[in-house]
């Protein structure tokens, strides 16, 4: 079957920006993911990021790897192209795409398993070759789409839906790209977007690599947090029915909450996280307190939220390799191509 | 053994001891002269120590292949003394550094000793300077034995040290040393000599990396991802090097990325992603990177974004024999990736062709849409080759395909779908990310997708599209360079097809046979998939001798397959020790089959009465 | 439409709605009642929200292919009312809930509304019960419209929830709300209905994936490394929960390992690295995996290092279609990785072949060194099917292969060489690490090597080495198990040729062409390199059909190159478009190929004039 | 040709060790590498440390990827099995193997472009793994085989052999390895054996990941440091012949010196390097404060030397997943088939 567009019905009473577009302008084809995922959520962050910031969303590209994370570009910005590439690999295609044209904003949404596993090598080459995009990182500690394995972001002892227990310890994306020195790195969470907008916005402004680590509960096969209560009304009845095969529709995860708190953030099994966020007056712009931040606070058990860190030497792929400040794509054949005079040249030099 | 302008010197040296530069001086000496030249450079797979070869065929004919057994070896290495000693022919010559004297146990060769060591702890100081010059100084005895104005050195020296004149100086006392040795103790020059000739004249010297990296600036690529690897790095340093020499801005900046990627796997994404936003992307490996590239190259295809990528194939399977050549990359590359996939291939000959096919390359994946790779490999991209000089048509137009773009999505009057086929060939029209705001976004994914590139599980839909992939495959046929064919006799019943740098081992083997009695028609392929030539050609012969440098034959099985020709009527001629071909080789395969083989025979008696 | 025992159910649904054990209670039910089922899940790439179906035909006499045409749909998804209600044949029924109720636009079929979620509403408070139980509800109306009894779906509920009594309770309630509403309003059982059987008796249900898994256990493989993929998943899956429930030690620790590694190239890697450690090692993946494994098949293929990997196959190319099955990685697995490479390939037809083969391939893994790639897919390995029981011979031995153990070492009186072949099979001896403190140590790598394993850039040496590694293969050939050849009549000069899941479709594509009069033979490959027998088939033959689910003919086109087997006698039959085969698809298209192509005409005549 | 075996002329004189061992009999086939290749002197302080630990040789397996570096395992313990992989893939064999058998020792030997590029994926996660190891990187800031490309170890802005620049950020093994929670943590230096044998000794013994970053200069295409000095002589005469051919042998560059110190190193081509010794009162069991140290010595242009930390809950995998005591390999069939019996039992459970 194929995915439907969204009826665009324009409503004369919907809000515009300054480029007369409405949030619905915004928007992609209707959600294919369960209801109550985090990630529509972070879709619906992006589309209001995007639609504050007033951009032509044609200026925009949006990449991807694979992952019920990777379909979410499909989901917002219908008026920019997109590419849903292989698992894993979406930091070389945006690398190739940027290479090309300097000129776009290169958006790629990727997941922890997309991230952490098999991509994990790109990713962090990317962050060292301070790559110009915004990359988001919707987090949530296991293999949503091929139903409920751990990812390399999930909590040592978690639990499965299927009942394992993870044995190895999280791989926390922000401490990595931190210690290779990413010019940009914040954590967010799916359901608090008024922390969430501001800070796509940034990262879309911010000229280098920007990582976004956007905690993303999956409905269905949650398992962020250690906890294992007793009570767990849908684990219960899908082993009941011995196939992972009943996701009743859920609602978002929310949590709205100040700078400087913590809150416990309850999953849809019942477990729960507890979420940090960053001080008023936290200074990101020191890598190793950055670090230490998170190192500290993870230990106490708590995720810290916010804007951790930013090199405000913006430096990007292109300034450091002196590709020219025009977009590749858009040069002519003729600037690029010698022509026969200088052959002649050089075939006198190979004689 | 030969005489005139024709022989085969060999150089035996360790690797790191600045053997290369001085043995290439002696080539381009020689190629100055007028001579066509063709220097394989044998290495071993790593950087110090280990024995290396430098051949050097001698060829006023024009014979550019490799012919077995030496004429003159110039032994540097005692660890292979005994090996190398045994490849000099009857009648040959042995120079050796007889600073400590031996003996090599032949009567039927001549041993000519110099005291090379010696010499220069005489001249030179520095350890390191006795070290490197002691090949300047064989250089210089050979130019006496065998002839060379040593001015032609003394000019190739000094085009190679103008900046630096105590290097000059140096290299030309060395030189002299060597020629003053030699022309004073030994009857100079030897029957084995060159003399001035015009056979080479206009020509250059190039590698095909050299030449292929060249060829993706003239094609106007702007976008290269790589990865290191023998034998293609110096491709992708080719194409950065004439980058920073032809294109840049007035700011000093490039006109062209760069990158070295983390892995192969990168380096194709980059690629990709490159070519997919509207920019001439390419990518240069080998073997282990083909594999590892393979999944990338399957999406490429199915979601048909152009890109280029060259494969400088090496002895195989696995890691194998990196510094040595082989052709046996023929069907990972035609069908890389699980599904159902097929690749276009390029096939050149040499470096001219490299140069050719790297610029076509980059046209036929943008009209097409898809995945090109360049089949090149270590001989003829490491190794320099006289070829005739790179040409570049200015007339010629760079085709860009049917990408769509602001103005023409305006004009559009039926709803455009990226995957549609329009026109009936099977190729669609595409749209470069950015290009307008309301019309022309699309998503680019590897999974089944309708004409209007949405997601579709509906698996009739995507049966259709790939069909229309098969048929787009179709029309390839018809856009790559076709075969060349060297009809030697119209009634000759019996064939050969063959491809890549083999291309001078079978026009000698085919000289060879002729000169036995036997004519034989060639074609040789330039390209996958076969243009309808080939089965005409295969049609035509009774049989069909398919030379190539692999085990498997496996450019055989793609002309059975993809060609339709009849398996009988292949009989496969497989080298695949990873030096390169020899004429004697192709000829010696072939008469021995002519002479076996009942139903070769036959072909060759039924040319005969038709004659 | 066909009548008692004989029809087709087919369920249109939402996915994540738990409509899937639901249905396949409906499944297990019949079984029970001795028919045997096929269910196929017709399933979308998402997790929620997406319309999926399941299909079960129902068949006494046996045929367990796809049927195309639905005798009685239950439509629950209304997004799919529109295609759902086409596919019923005329005289069919059409279920739905009609809570809402709708006109379907069709005469010719009977519509049975049930309100569901009416009943539901009413039966049940908790909205979660009220969704999930509409599943449990049509069931039970099934089972009074079809007459299935209904103790024996009770039992299976109760099997299912006898830990959870709550939920075996409410299952029960709707499974009679359903039955009973059923049982009033319709005149039950309708024509389409079932009978008690004997005709599965004794078999069992198991999906490939759980049975390939658990003949890992029983070949005693003690290493598994993946990385989730659909359709492989489950296998990988399988052989963990088997690990814990057949091998677990005194102190509750396991005898084996299972590591869901960071890609395939790592969990090809782990296992290669296993295997050559001496443990039985495997990984299970789909094509994407494949891809990416292809460097390390060749690492394997060269060092010669047992590893058994399971390809499940999936739609291709790239992404493709991950829910829907193909065979189109024949290619792709038969020449892995770059350079000249061959590798065993094995092809399970069923479930239980899946166990077989899967115990088989670590034996031919270990005795050839090498990796055999099992090709199962999508089909045979996420469906249930109804296979014969698995059988193990407690007098098997596993086939370690040639292993020198430290006695062996010490007993050896010539110069051992990893990669000598001793026997003239190509197979040499291998060691494993720590076995003897000073005999038996090698140096395992992918670059050339000499037969006592040192590196070599000799390529004379290498070529040798080259050469015996396809000896082994030939060696291959009479090791691998062999096909199976139906042979219906000695004097028909038309066969066919085909492998995998599609055997069902194919033995009823026979019967319906001997039906019509046409009687062909058939042989079923089973693995790669081909037996003998294959070309003698062919041989024996006219015209031979090939059947296969991709668009390229890859089998095919090997059948012709590695087999010898002329181009023009294998007709290709293809279907990709991602579903099971249906033996009125094979039928179909063998007649109407005998009714146009003059080929396949003539050589039936030639049968028929043999008789 | 064919690699030569080393004579093995058994000195009556040389010291041997309790299992009757001399060091002659830990060592390998003769090195093909560059005269004077630090890679060398870590096959040496392989081999004292292996001697020193009385190990019995067939009891370690040594494997490698691709690379100069990975070649060594050739050129020590010549009574052990050797496995030199693929470009990168080390650690997924290692894993393999060690899982296939946990009672031998494995010592893998990486390089800086076999571990920090293309193989960062297989490291992070063997280091996540707590793979029971000692992986050594010969991190010479360069892909020597393939002759003198920048690896992503090497200093920004230092010069490459052919003049090019290094434009990206180094990346540091160690740092990233604590961070990924590995086991045992320690960088040295080629040219320090005193440092070194101990270090290698130490990580033999530890039961978990144990990673050693040894700098290891390249004698050919060194380019460790950003010193762009003027006098280069190799770079010289290299330019000059237009080929990078002439590799002029080398005197191993050594280092030694006291705990707490820091010495300049001059590298081949006149380029120098600052090593500091962790003092001898440092505590390797905190990993925040190894972290800290690292970049902040970093950041004062130092390389910090020594055990850098180590965590002394020494879990591997096996113990995370729980495999049987007794090595994999060495089970019998018949403890690993269930046999007919339960099959039959199971046939019934499937009907
Ligand atoms: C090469 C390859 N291997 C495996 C897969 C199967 N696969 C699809 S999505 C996925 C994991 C997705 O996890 P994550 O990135 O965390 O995304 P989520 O679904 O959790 O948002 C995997 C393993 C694939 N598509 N390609
Ligand atoms: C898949 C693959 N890509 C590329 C290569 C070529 N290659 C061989 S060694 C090497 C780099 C080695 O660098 P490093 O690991 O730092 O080792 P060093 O030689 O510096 O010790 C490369 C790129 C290969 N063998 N395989
Ligand atoms: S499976 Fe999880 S991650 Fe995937 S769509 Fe559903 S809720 Fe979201
Ligand atoms: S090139 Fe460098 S790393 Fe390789 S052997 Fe020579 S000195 Fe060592
Ligand atoms: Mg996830
Ligand atoms: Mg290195």
């Amino acid at each position: 079957m194929t995915y439907m567009q969204k009826p665009k019905i324009r409503h004369p009473r919907l809000k515009k920006n300054d480029l007369g577009l409405t949030r619905r302008d915004y928007e992609g084809v209707l959600s294919t993911l369960c209801a109550g995922c985090g990630h529509d959520s972070v879709t619906a962050a992006i589309i209001e990021a995007c639609f504050e910031l007033q951009l032509p969303a044609h200026r925009l590209a949006k990449l991807s790897g694979i992952g019920c994370s990777s379909k979410t570009t499909a989901y917002f910005l219908s008026q920019a192209h997109g590419f849903n590439s292989l698992h894993g690999r979406m930091p070389a295609i945006a690398t190739g795409a940027n290479l090309a044209n300097r000129d776009l904003i290169y958006l790629g949404v990727s997941g922890d398993g997309d991230t952490a596993s098999i991509g994990l090598n790109q990713f962090c080459h990317a962050v060292r070759r301070r790559l110009n995009m915004v990359y988001i990182v919707e987090n949530n500690g296991t293999y949503g789409l091929t139903k409920g394995q751990f990812s390399a972001t999930n909590d040592k002892n978690s639990k499965s839906k299927k009942g394992g227990n993870n044995l190895f310890e999280a791989m926390d994306l922000c401490a990595l790209a931190i210690q290779l020195k990413a010019g940009f790195v914040a954590r967010g969470f799916s359901g608090d977007k008024a922390q969430l907008v501001p800070l796509i916005k940034s990262a879309m402004r911010y000229r280098g690599f920007a990582l976004l680590d956007i905690i993303s509960p999956c409905v269905t096969f949650n398992n962020h947090a250690a906890s294992t209560k007793s009570y767990d009304y849908i684990r219960d009845h899908s082993e009941a029915v011995d196939k992972l095969d009943f996701v009743p529709a859920q609602e978002e995860i929310t949590a709205n909450y100040d700078e400087g708190q913590t809150v416990n953030v309850t999953m849809h099994d019942g477990s729960s996280m507890r979420l940090h966020k960053l001080e008023t007056d936290y200074d990101p712009r020191n890598a190793d307190e950055a670090l230490m931040h998170i190192r500290k606070r993870y230990a106490e058990g708590e995720v810290v939220t916010g804007l951790l860190y930013v090199d405000q030497e913006e430096e990007d792929l292109h300034s450091l390799i002196e590709t020219t400040e025009r977009p590749l794509n858009e040069l002519s054949m003729d600037e690029l191509c010698p022509g026969s005079q200088p052959l002649e040249e050089l075939n006198n030099t190979l004689r | 053994m030969t005489g005139v302008n024709d022989f085969v010197v060999k150089f035996a040296n360790v690797n790191g001891s600045g053997s290369a530069s001085a043995n290439s001086f002696f080539a381009k000496a020689l190629f100055r002269m007028g001579l066509p030249v063709s220097p394989k450079n044998i290495f071993p797979s790593n950087i110090q120590g280990l024995p290396t070869w430098f051949e050097v065929r001698i060829s006023e004919a024009g014979h550019l292949a490799r012919r077995e057994g030496v004429d003159i070896m110039v032994a540097m290495n005692p660890q292979t003394y005994a090996q190398d000693v045994e490849e000099v022919v009857s009648g040959g010559y042995l120079i050796y550094d007889s600073t400590r004297e031996r003996e090599f146990g032949r009567d039927d060769i001549n041993v000519l000793g110099i005291p090379i060591a010696r010499l220069c702890a005489f001249a030179f100081d520095d350890p390191r300077h006795r070290q490197l010059f002691k090949n300047i100084v064989y250089v210089g005895a050979l130019a006496g034995l065998v002839g060379i104005e040593i001015s032609v050195i003394e000019q190739i020296i000094f085009e190679q040290f103008k900046r630096k004149e105590h290097l000059n100086d140096a290299n030309l006392k060395a030189l002299h040393i060597g020629l003053d040795y030699s022309l004073e103790k030994f009857k100079c020059p030897l029957p084995l000599r060159v003399r001035q000739s015009d056979a080479a004249t206009g020509k250059i010297m190039i590698s095909g990396n050299d030449a292929a990296g060249l060829g993706c600036i003239y094609a106007g690529a702007t976008v290269a991802a790589w990865y290191p690897i023998t034998p293609s790095t110096s491709l992708a340093e080719a194409f950065e090097r004439y980058l920073n020499k032809y294109r840049i801005d007035e700011c000093g900046r490039k006109l062209g990325a760069v990158v070295q990627a983390e892995d192969e796997l990168a380096a194709v994404g980059i690629a990709i992603g490159a070519g997919w936003n509207g920019a001439r992307a390419f990518t240069a490996t080998s073997g282990p990177g083909i594999s590892l590239m393979s999944e990338f190259i399957g999406l490429a295809y199915f979601a048909e974004i152009p890109v280029v990528i060259f494969n400088v194939q090496r002895g195989g399977p696995s890691t194998g024999m990196p510094t040595r050549t082989q052709q046996s990359d023929i069907i990972a590359c035609a069908y890389a990736s699980h599904g159902d996939t097929r690749h276009v291939l390029l096939f050149p000959s040499d470096p001219k062709e490299c140069f050719e096919m790297a610029a076509e390359a980059f046209d036929l994946a943008e009209r097409l849409q898809t995945p090109v790779i360049v089949m090149s490999d270590l001989d003829i991209g490491m190794n320099t080759w006289v070829v005739d000089p790179l040409e570049w048509d200015d007339s010629r137009k760079h085709d860009r395909g049917k990408v769509l773009d602001a103005e023409a999505l305006e004009a559009l009057k039926e709803k455009w779908g990226r995957y549609k086929d329009s026109d009936g060939d099977g190729i669609p029209y595409r749209t470069i990310p950015g290009t307008h705001p309301e019309k022309g976004a699309y998503f680019t994914r590897g999974s089944s997708h309708t004409e209007y590139a949405s997601y579709t599980e509906d698996g009739l839909v995507n049966a259709k599209n790939l069909a229309r992939l098969l048929r787009k495959f179709k029309t390839a046929m018809s856009m790559v360079p076709r075969p060349t064919i060297n009809q030697r006799d119209e009634n000759s019943k019996l064939g050969i097809i063959y491809f890549g740098g083999t291309d001078h081992a079978v026009r000698e083997g085919l000289d060879l046979l002729e000169r036995d009695g036997y004519r034989l028609n060639a074609l040789r392929l330039r390209a996958f998939p076969f243009s309808p030539d080939v089965a005409a050609f295969a049609a035509a012969h009774e049989r069909v001798f398919v030379i190539e440098q692999n085990r498997d034959g496996q450019m055989r099985s793609l002309l059975i397959t993809e060609a339709g020709i009849q398996a009988e009527k292949l009989i496969p001629v497989l080298n695949f020790d990873g030096m390169p071909l020899s004429g004697a080789f192709v000829a010696g395969c072939i008469q021995s089959t002519i002479e076996t083989n009942e139903h070769v025979a036959n072909a060759l008696r039924l040319s005969v009465r038709a004659v």
